[in-house]
């Protein structure tokens, strides 16, 4: 049983946390293909919403490991803040994609429930990886990394084509962020919890 | 004084809500009032049960919002009357271990036969509708368990994740009872066992002479 | 002029490095020079094939420098001859979704019994070499089929990241064939399947007499 004796430092162990965190990034990033893949079968027929997306995201500001050594590379602490960083810069965006795809003309129900489970997972992620930073960088959790996101007036846009290509490419950057927060993080795992050797 | 009340069990049904009941001590007669209290790891706040309705009397609910992964509650129970009051042991709760999940559902069995005329009984089942397992959220595990209408042994099966099973070696004539029950991959404890179903062997069930 | 290339395939076997093929047109039997040329996302410059030797005629082998993820290439082939030359249509690639490992290894089946004598069958494998699990880059999910030797239909099971299997429901006196592939955790596709590997169940494999 937990804590059974009352002992003073009753707390999830750092493997406790980082199991749940990578089993929730791993879901997140699940279920930003599936809506992605949906909205795209849904919308983005014939409409070339990629060629518009390319190179569009309001996190390229962040330098992000774009290779295995890269990520290796780097040191733990900035790898966690990073992931903690892009996670903050998604609260924002998230929020408002599951109210404004409220909007959608007749978007399915499909859409408009993993919209909002999207969010609520997301910021229980964020909520774990502020408690895993907070552990591992000493209580500190630095919060200088983050990216602005000004993307709401193209989410309620009058034009239908030009609203639905600014969900489109929303999808998509979250679609390629959270792949990358979900590597980030289960390379995390195997090099501090594992020792590199999962 | 009314005498310290216990908490008696914490149980998440699909990892997403909880809830905490506890037992209230004597009172002496007198009407007393409950208050759950719980604090979280490494925190001094200390907050009130947010729901004392839902789940019953002497009971607190916490919904997706008041329910955290990442920490362990401190949970206690504190009753009061005229004559005074009194609080229960502090009860820890990690969220992710006291996972019970509802039993499954849609049990189905059938009896069908291979190729070369092989008769076995296949047995499928469904998840509990609470649990989100299709996103992966919560992972479960099943078991079942079947044994002879008049017989006393159960045999116990783990079939890990599948929601199939083929039962190859059953004697002909006999009627069996079978339930399945499940569980949360890692921590976290078995459902209920399936209201119990029960399938007849035909007596020509016979395995073919190899 | 020669009629344009085709871009074939593109296929990374550990998400580290990437190899892309193109299929030549009709070059009226003139000798005819492929060029590969790529620009990345959001950037201007064009460069070309690092590699024209490595993976053989007609394809471009890009090593770890030369390979990013999350970012989309833009590929295309030119063929040049005397008459002329003539482009391939772009081909879009983010070598996050080429992803198709080589297929799992030592794969090895023992039959075993639990404690109260029952019989299971235990499947064991290792990742393919080349792919780095170890470090936490690449994750594999892994899938199991396997059929009665003289069977039609093959039975699939999805088994997660878990590189052990035991199976129970098991036919006594059967000879079974067994095979495993992977695949990355969210993109990419399955690798080939293993060989073929064969059991025999010992006729004495029955469940207890119930």
């Amino acid at each position: 049983p937990i804590c059974s004796n009352g002992s003073v430092n009753c707390q999830l162990s750092l493997r406790e946390l980082f199991d749940r965190v990578v089993k929730l990034s791993h879901l997140v990033h699940f279920l930003s293909s599936e809506i992605f893949n949906e909205f795209n079968e849904h919308y983005g027929q014939g409409r070339h919403f990629i060629a518009r997306a390319v190179n569009s995201c309001h996190t390229s500001t962040l330098t992000t490991p774009e290779d295995k050594e890269q990520a290796q590379q780097i040191h733990h602490e900035d790898l966690l803040n990073l992931v903690l960083g892009m996670l903050r810069s998604w609260n924002d965006p998230l929020i408002h994609l599951a109210s404004e795809v409220q909007r959608i003309k007749e978007a399915p129900d499909t859409i408009l429930r993993k919209a909002v489970e999207i969010e609520e997972k997301n910021k229980r992620l964020l909520e774990g990886m502020e408690k895993i930073v907070g552990r591992i960088n000493s209580g500190e959790v630095g919060n200088e990394i983050y990216s602005q996101w000004e993307g709401l007036p193209s989410l309620q846009l009058a034009d239908e084509d030009s609203r639905l290509s600014a969900f489109y490419n929303l999808l998509h950057c979250f679609h390629r962020d959270s792949h990358k927060i979900d590597n980030y993080l289960k390379l995390l795992k195997c090099r501090l919890i594992h020792g590199s050797n999962c | 004084p009314p005498e310290k009340p216990t908490i008696i069990k914490c149980r998440s049904p699909e990892k997403e809500t909880f809830t905490c009941w506890w037992k209230p001590g004597p009172d002496g007669g007198q009407p007393t009032n409950y208050t759950l209290l719980y604090s979280k790891e490494g925190e001094e706040q200390v907050y009130e049960c947010p729901d004392y309705r839902t789940a019953g009397p002497n009971s607190c609910y916490f919904d997706k919002k008041h329910t955290s992964f990442w920490t362990i509650y401190n949970i206690t129970v504190k009753a009061t009357n005229e004559m005074g009051s009194n609080i229960s042991d502090p009860h820890y709760v990690d969220v992710t271990y006291i996972v019970q999940p509802d039993p499954p559902v849609n049990v189905t069995l059938e009896l069908k036969k291979t190729i070369n005329r092989k008769p076995y009984l296949v047995l499928t089942w469904s998840p509990p509708p609470l649990a989100d397992v299709r996103s992966g959220w919560l992972t479960l595990e099943y078991e079942l368990r079947l044994k002879p209408e008049e017989g006393e042994e159960w045999e116990t099966i783990f079939v890990g994740q599948q929601t199939q099973y083929k039962m190859f070696s059953l004697n002909p004539g006999k009627k069996y009872i079978v339930q399945i029950h499940c569980k949360p991959d890692h921590h976290g404890s078995w459902s209920e066992w399936t209201s119990e179903k029960y399938v007849q062997i035909p007596t020509d069930f016979r395995v073919k002479d190899m």
